[in-house]
């Protein structure tokens, strides 16, 4: 019965657009980038939701130990402390990453990737070589509750380190076959926050799980 | 009271299904033919106990409380529909009436105070029928000790040191006061006409306390799904005069089986449609030992386990 | 080699789901085949399964819930007709084959027909909405599409190969345990939901960041229309709830298939910790279905009462508030788990304080229908029907709020009655005014009113019919999932309910007739202007069914009902706008990714289940490289040539203009 | 090409989470927000550590205090490497945030308020005696 009276004037969001968003992103009023890294924010928080029932879990069933080794005969807060280290610089060296690549400076992105790709690595290797050492002493998750609510804990913050890595190798090898195109800058950014937000579930995992069952 | 627990054993072949339901509808017509009122029409609506009464008259409160604001609401429904009708040129038309804040302000109101009030009746309920709450009485009250197994129900009177299967006998106008777990799955015991239900976990005790006021037949069932049994797993409250309690406990005594780790063990294995019978001494442990998990849980279904890809059939 | 998975899991000995499932198979195959024949397969990979188009893939869920309806329905019925049967006898199904239908339908229901349904709807419409082009991440959202179809296969797979749970629709430990259920078919249960749980965290996602950040200009938050709102609650509610389902289950998985100790009677596992955490998802679920649904209700009733929505506002508030609120309440679920009185006392009253929006919402509804001029419409039929129902079931819901009297009707047919009171006067009858409602947009012609009609009146009869006994029959002390039973004075009541299924069947049956008669009179159904309903939001400033690009120009929005008052403004000047100037527009290019994702989360989801662990390995391995490829493509987008664009809308504003000259003829 | 985006994103009120406008510095400036996130979360990190193992502060408010350390961490994760602020254009960044946060506290204060009250309800006799062993 009528019609889209709809606007003979270009799309304007207050007066500043640029005439560069019309060719590029028509329709979107917001950048691409914007949008992309709002997205993964949320989905970020989906991860830390799914984290939160694992400590809900695992605070709920620390006391079960079924009779078997408790945390504070378990942990060894030597090891714990390296790893700590390791991942806080990896989240420095994957920051300098991310400016390098938004700055378009490969030996900074490059260098900086593979150093965090070492200290990721160095870390799981870490948390690898703990596992071991507790499953080789009786002490494996299908010991009692409290090692199967550790082991899922720690072990899924390790697993998404992991996958971590494997974005990264990717994400070194598109930039390198790609260069700085927009979208891999924009899964670049995605990228570091991802790593950000692992090393912000560590700190909540170290102090709950291995520092408070130390002191306790 | 007739088979003791190795009447439990499963009989094989196609023909089992046939046979138990024709037990149990010779059962159910000995057993309650002189009842079939009062022990076939268990009803929420209908209870014999205070727990019950209490929670009837919380429930018919709420549904009124409620009800005085939902009616209005759905006859406002009808009313407006009709009147506004399209071709309906007699009716107003405020073709831009979309805001008023007094409007606003009663809306939001109405449903508050309704809530509440109703969260009154919420906050007292549950603290005056918590069912671990005892029941106030000069009477102590009677220790019931319940373990729900696959599929059938185990009652421990671990004062008078005897224990049934299916069937709970207690003294009416006495409290009871119940402890439960579960050797297996999760269940859930509950008497709708004497009140509240509660579940029953392995490893767990839950309790609840009741009171049957007056004598009589109440039907008792598990009302959490718990496996293929489900449906078979009920049993009858028979509530006496104490010295009719006292006389059973008595006979009790004098016959069956007795309940200790072993025919524990038995007893915990897999069955549907167990008749009722009764142990003529139990274990005073016994609970304790289950919910302790002294005792091991429940096997489960037994063929080939663990790596079936079709969970066994209940029959087999 | 092919780990668990052997002939014995085809139930040969077990011949009704066998022949049922042979039926649908062949089915599927004669379709495939006439679809090879006729040479659309072609089209169908180009058009649809590869689209990326948030309304072709709004369109796809909507079609996977109505095929899982069915599914479900069928589950329905023989649950009925089985209760009907079974006094006293153990009826026709067995108890190992009736626990599995319970158990289905719950799951089918609520996972792939429920949330496929308000997704699909939302997919569909919050572009239009909101007056842009697409969703977010179109590749994603189809990708999330798919992994849900998945879902969807592997529940209907269990069918033919091995079995599903039988451990109801949420499998409590530790009878889901591998103890109590050696079988696989929890395994199905878990897996399916696994994967499917990944795609509508997709979704959410998605739509949670379309509705936040994609606008017209000029749409501001308080601008958008209800619908978006709600998309917007249920979103942020799937985002923040999914997560814990996916956790939950996966403790559950790791139990059954490496021996942890989560939920096991063993080892200090437990078992209350999984009612916790599944309720935790689980009641936030019921408002990510039900939101949804008072959007569309809020539409429909503002534009078939010819007024704006009452107290836009307040709507808002309210739909924020039940947002958040229902992460509170949880423990509702299991007040009859002994938790004592304070915390039974604070998440009673934390329940019924939901009743306060709920309430304020329906009022709501009602004054925007004051002073309107209402068309009895069937989607406005759907929403009458839905007021009165869903009212009496609120209602419920907050006496089973009350603890002492959950203690008494937990569990019990009453609170069966409750949610499908609920769900299917809130949710599915949003579901059916949303797609009475949004169909012309959709397809270009409006379905058969009488039909539609007729299909209502099955419907809420047939309802009440079949849930209203099982209140009674909750206070007569009958609870949920009985296979049998011997009490005689539920038997009439039972025989009632099973006659309204029938009903129920009747208006379903109408329901497909409506379709297959609208399709074959399309012609005189059809909407030529794109604005069937004197719509006042920005949906029905598009063409129906609109092009790739929705809008040639990106309307601006000056206020709310932004499409009302730009229509206001053509009627008072008696001519639409100016014609605008087209430029070209890149749209995303359509992608197999999903498609693909989805083809090797099945063979995944379908070998974990049998243990076969090289398939494992290699369908992970396919899904990796294909996001790896995916990743790496150059060009994601497709150019919209200034003609075409201009083409396309020059038609539809002739046809406004037209309709706009005969001010009558078109609504 | 991401320069031009960079300019763009200027225009628009909102940005993009963990990234900072690129105004007036080059990437050697961004540098130093990472190094003083570096510096202080190493601090944070360390005196966790201390205090876990220490016996200098009164035992039963140790985890206290670790929590405490842990947020404030948290916190210097998410502004200096995250780059949340509260400036008008992370409105939309922070508010989500609050979101999961809110959600994450309901979640963890509900599940263990509920299970901490059946866990007492519901434990058998002699664990309880063990308990108070
Ligand atoms: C979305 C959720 C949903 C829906 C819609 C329904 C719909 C129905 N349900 Fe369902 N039900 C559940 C969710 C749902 N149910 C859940 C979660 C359980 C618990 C499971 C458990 O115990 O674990 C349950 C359990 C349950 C029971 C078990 C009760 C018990 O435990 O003893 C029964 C018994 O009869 C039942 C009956 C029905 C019936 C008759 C319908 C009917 O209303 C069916 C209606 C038919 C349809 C919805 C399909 C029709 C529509 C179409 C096909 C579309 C047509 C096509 C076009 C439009 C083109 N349900
Ligand atoms: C769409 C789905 C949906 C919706 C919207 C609701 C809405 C509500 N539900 Fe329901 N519920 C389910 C789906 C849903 N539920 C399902 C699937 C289950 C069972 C799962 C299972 O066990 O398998 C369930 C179970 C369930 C239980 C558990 C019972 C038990 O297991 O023993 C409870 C208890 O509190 C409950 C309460 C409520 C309340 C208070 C609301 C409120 O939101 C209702 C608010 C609405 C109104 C009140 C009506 C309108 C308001 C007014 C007109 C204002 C005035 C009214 C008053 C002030 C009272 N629900
Ligand atoms: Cu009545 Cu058995
Ligand atoms: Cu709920």
């Amino acid at each position: 019965m009528s019609g889209i009276e709809a606007t003979a004037t270009p799309n304007s969001f207050g007066e500043v657009r640029g005439a560069g968003d019309l060719e590029h992103a028509a329709g979107r009023l917001m950048s691409k980038r914007i949008i992309v890294g709002y997205g993964f924010w949320i989905f970020l928080l989906s991860d830390i939701v799914m984290f939160s029932a694992f400590f809900a879990t695992y605070a709920v069933l620390v006391g079960q130990t079924a009779g078997g080794p408790s945390g504070r005969e378990l942990f060894d807060l030597r090891n714990t402390a390296i790893e700590t280290a390791c991942l806080l610089l990896s989240s420095f060296t994957c920051g300098i990453a991310n400016i390098g690549a938004q700055a378009h400076r490969g030996s900074w992105f490059y260098g900086a990737m593979t150093a965090t790709f070492i200290l990721g690595a160095a870390f799981i290797g870490l948390e690898v070589q703990e596992f071991a050492g507790l499953v080789a002493r009786g002490a494996g998750p299908t010991r009692s509750a409290f090692l199967s609510a550790f082991f899922t804990l720690v072990g899924c913050h390790g697993l998404h380190v992991t996958a971590g890595l494997l974005w990264l190798l990717t994400m070194m090898a598109q930039v390198f076959a790609k260069g700085y195109r927009a979208d891999i800058l924009r899964r670049m950014l995605c990228f570091s926050l991802f790593w950000h937000a692992l090393d912000i579930i560590w700190v909540a995992l170290f102090t709950m799980v291995y520092l408070m069952g130390a002191a306790s | 009271m007739p088979a003791g627990p190795d009447g439990l054993t499963d009989s094989e072949g196609p023909l089992r299904c046939l046979r138990s339901t024709g037990a149990r509808i010779t059962r159910c017509a000995v057993v309650m033919a002189p009842t079939v009122l009062t022990a076939c029409q268990p009803a929420v609506l209908d209870p014999q106990g205070i727990v019950g009464i209490a929670e009837k008259t919380i429930l018919i409160d709420s549904l009124a409380i409620m009800l005085a604001i939902v009616l209005p609401t759905i006859a406002a429904t009808f009313a407006f529909v009709w009147w506004f009708r399209a071709p309906n040129t007699r009716a107003i038309y405020l073709p831009d009436f979309e805001y008023s804040g007094r409007i606003e302000l009663i809306v939001w109101s109405i449903p508050l105070l309704t809530v509440i009030l109703l969260g009154g009746v919420a906050w007292i309920g549950s603290h005056d029928l918590d069912p671990a709450k005892p029941l106030a009485s000069d009477t102590p009250p009677l220790e019931i000790e319940v373990v729900s197994l696959d599929w059938k129900w185990l009652f421990i009177y671990p004062n008078q040191r005897v224990a049934s299967v299916n069937q709970l006998v207690v003294p009416a106008g006495v409290p009871l006061h119940f402890s439960l777990t579960s050797a297996s799955v999760m269940s859930a015991f509950f008497v709708p006409q004497l009140g509240s239900m509660i579940y029953t976990m392995n490893g767990m005790r839950t309790q609840l306390n009741l009171r049957a006021d007056a004598p009589g037949t109440f039907r008792g069932l598990s009302s959490h799904y718990n496996g293929d049994g489900f449906s078979d797993m009920h049993f009858d409250v028979h509530a006496v005069s104490p010295e009719q309690f006292a006389a059973w406990i008595a006979s009790t005594r004098n016959a069956g089986p007795t309940l200790d780790p072993s025919s524990y063990a038995e007893l915990a294995r897999q069955s549907v449609n167990t008749n009722p019978f009764t142990f003529r001494t139990v274990d005073p442990t016994l609970f304790q030992q289950i919910v302790t998990q002294r005792l091991p849980p429940a096997p489960g279904p037994r063929t080939g386990r663990p790596h079936l890809s079709v969970s066994p059939r209940t029959e087999d | 080699m092919l780990g668990k998975l052997s002939w014995a899991a085809v139930p040969f000995d077990q011949p009704i789901p066998l022949i049922a499932a042979a039926l649908v198979g062949m089915v599927i195959i004669a379709v495939l085949a006439w679809v090879a024949l006729k040479g659309w397969l072609p089209y169908l990979w180009r058009e649809w399964i590869t689209s990326v188009d948030h309304k072709r893939i709004g369109i796809m869920y909507t079609l996977l819930a109505m095929v899982m309806l069915l599914r479900g329905f069928s589950d329905a019925i023989m649950m009925r007709s089985q209760q009907a049967v079974a006094f006293q006898s153990s009826g026709y199904l067995p108890p190992e084959h009736y626990n599995q239908i319970f158990s289905a339908h719950g799951t089918l229901m609520i996972f792939f027909v429920a949330m496929p349904f308000v997704i699909g709807l939302m997919n569909f419409v919050v572009p239009l909405q909101l007056g842009v082009r697409d969703v977010a991440f179109p590749t994603l959202n189809s990708v999330g599409f798919w992994l849900t179809a998945t879902g969807a296969l592997l529940v209907n797979i269990s069918l033919v190969v091995g079995e599903f749970a039988r451990t109801g629709w949420l499998p409590y430990p530790p009878l889901s345990e591998l103890t109590y259920s050696p079988g696989v078919g929890v395994d199905y249960y878990l897996w399916a939901l696994e994967i499917s749980g990944v795609g509508t965290l997709l979704s959410g996602v998605n739509l949670v960041t379309t509705v936040l950040k994609l606008h017209a200009p000029g749409m501001t938050y308080m601008r958008m229309p209800m619908f978006c709102w709600t998309t917007l609650a249920a979103n942020l509610l799937i985002v923040a709830a999914f997560p814990v389902l996916t956790a939950t289950l996966a403790m559950l998985l790791l139990d059954r298939y490496l021996g942890f100790h989560f939920f096991t009677n063993e080892a200090g596992g437990n078992v209350m910790m999984f009612m916790n955490l599944i309720w935790a998802w689980g009641h936030p679920e019921v408002y990510i279905l039900i939101l949804p649904a008072f959007g569309i209700f809020s539409e429909v009733i503002s534009t078939f009462s010819r007024k704006p929505l009452f107290g836009y506002r307040s709507m808002v508030a309210a739909t924020m508030v039940i947002c958040i609120l229902s992460f509170t309440v949880w423990l509702h679920h299991f007040f009859t788990m002994g938790a004592g009185a304070d915390v039974n006392a604070i998440f009673g009253i934390a329940s019924m304080i939901i009743a306060v929006p709920t309430g304020v919402k329906v009022f709501n509804w009602l004054f925007t229908m004051y002073g309107g001029r209402v068309v009895y419409s069937t989607s406005i039929l759907w929403s009458i029907g839905f007021m009165v129902t869903f009212v009496i079931g609120g209602m419920t819901g907050v006496l089973l709020a009350v603890p002492p009297a959950d203690f008494v009707l937990h569990n019990s047919l009453f609170l069966v009655a409750h949610f499908h009171n609920v769900i299917i006067g809130g949710v599915l009858f949003g579901a059916f005014a949303g797609y009475n409602y949004w169909f012309p947009k959709a397809f270009g012609f409006r379905l058969h009113e009488g039909l539609g009609k007729a299909s209502f009146w099955c419907w809420i009869l047939g309802f009440y019919l079949a849930f209203m006994p099982l209140y009674v029959l909750g206070l007569m002390g009958m609870t949920r999932r009985m296979q049998h039973y011997d009490v005689a004075a539920w038997r009439p009541w039972l025989l009632v309910a099973a006659v309204g299924a029938a009903v129920i069947l009747v208006g379903i049956i109408l329901q497909i007739a409506q379709l297959a008669v609208s399709i074959r009179r399309r012609e005189a159904l059809r909407d030529v202007t794109g604005d069937p309903w004197d719509g006042r939001s920005l949906e029905w400033a598009t063409p129906s069914p609109p092009p790739a690009f929705n809008f040639a120009v990106l309307p601006r929005v000056e206020g709310e009902e932004a499409y009302w008052r730009i229509k206001q403004r053509a009627r008072q000047q008696a001519r639409l706008g100016e014609e605008p100037g087209y430029t070209e527009i890149e749209m995303p290019r359509n992608s197999p990714t999903g498609f693909i994702c989805a083809f090797f989360a099945t063979f995944m989801g379908f070998a974990l289940i049998w243990h076969i662990w090289w398939m494992v390995a290699l369908a992970a391995l396919g899904a990796y490289a294909t996001f790896v490829v995916f990743a790496w493509r150059d060009r994601d987008e497709d150019i919209i040539p200034a003609e075409v664009v201009a083409r396309i809308d020059r038609a539809n504003r002739s046809a406004r203009s037209t309709a706009l000259a005969q001010p009558e003829a078109a609504s | 090409m991401s320069h031009s985006e960079h300019e763009r994103d200027k225009n628009y009120p909102d940005i993009a989470p963990g990234y900072e406008r690129p105004e007036g510095h080059d990437a050697e400036e961004g540098i130093g927000t990472y190094l003083t996130g570096l510096g202080l979360a190493t601090l944070l990190t360390a005196v966790s550590f201390f205090i876990a193992r220490t016996t200098l502060v009164w035992q039963p408010s140790i985890p206290v205090a670790l929590a405490v350390l842990a947020i404030a961490q948290m916190g210097v994760h998410l502004v200096f490497f995250l780059q949340i602020t509260t400036g008008p254009d992370n409105v939309n960044n922070v508010m989500a945030l609050f979101f999961g946060v809110l959600i994450v506290l309901l979640l963890l204060g509900g599940s263990l308020f509920i299970m901490a009250h059946l866990n007492q309800n519901m434990m058998p006799m002699d664990q309880i005696m063990q308990m108070q062993r």
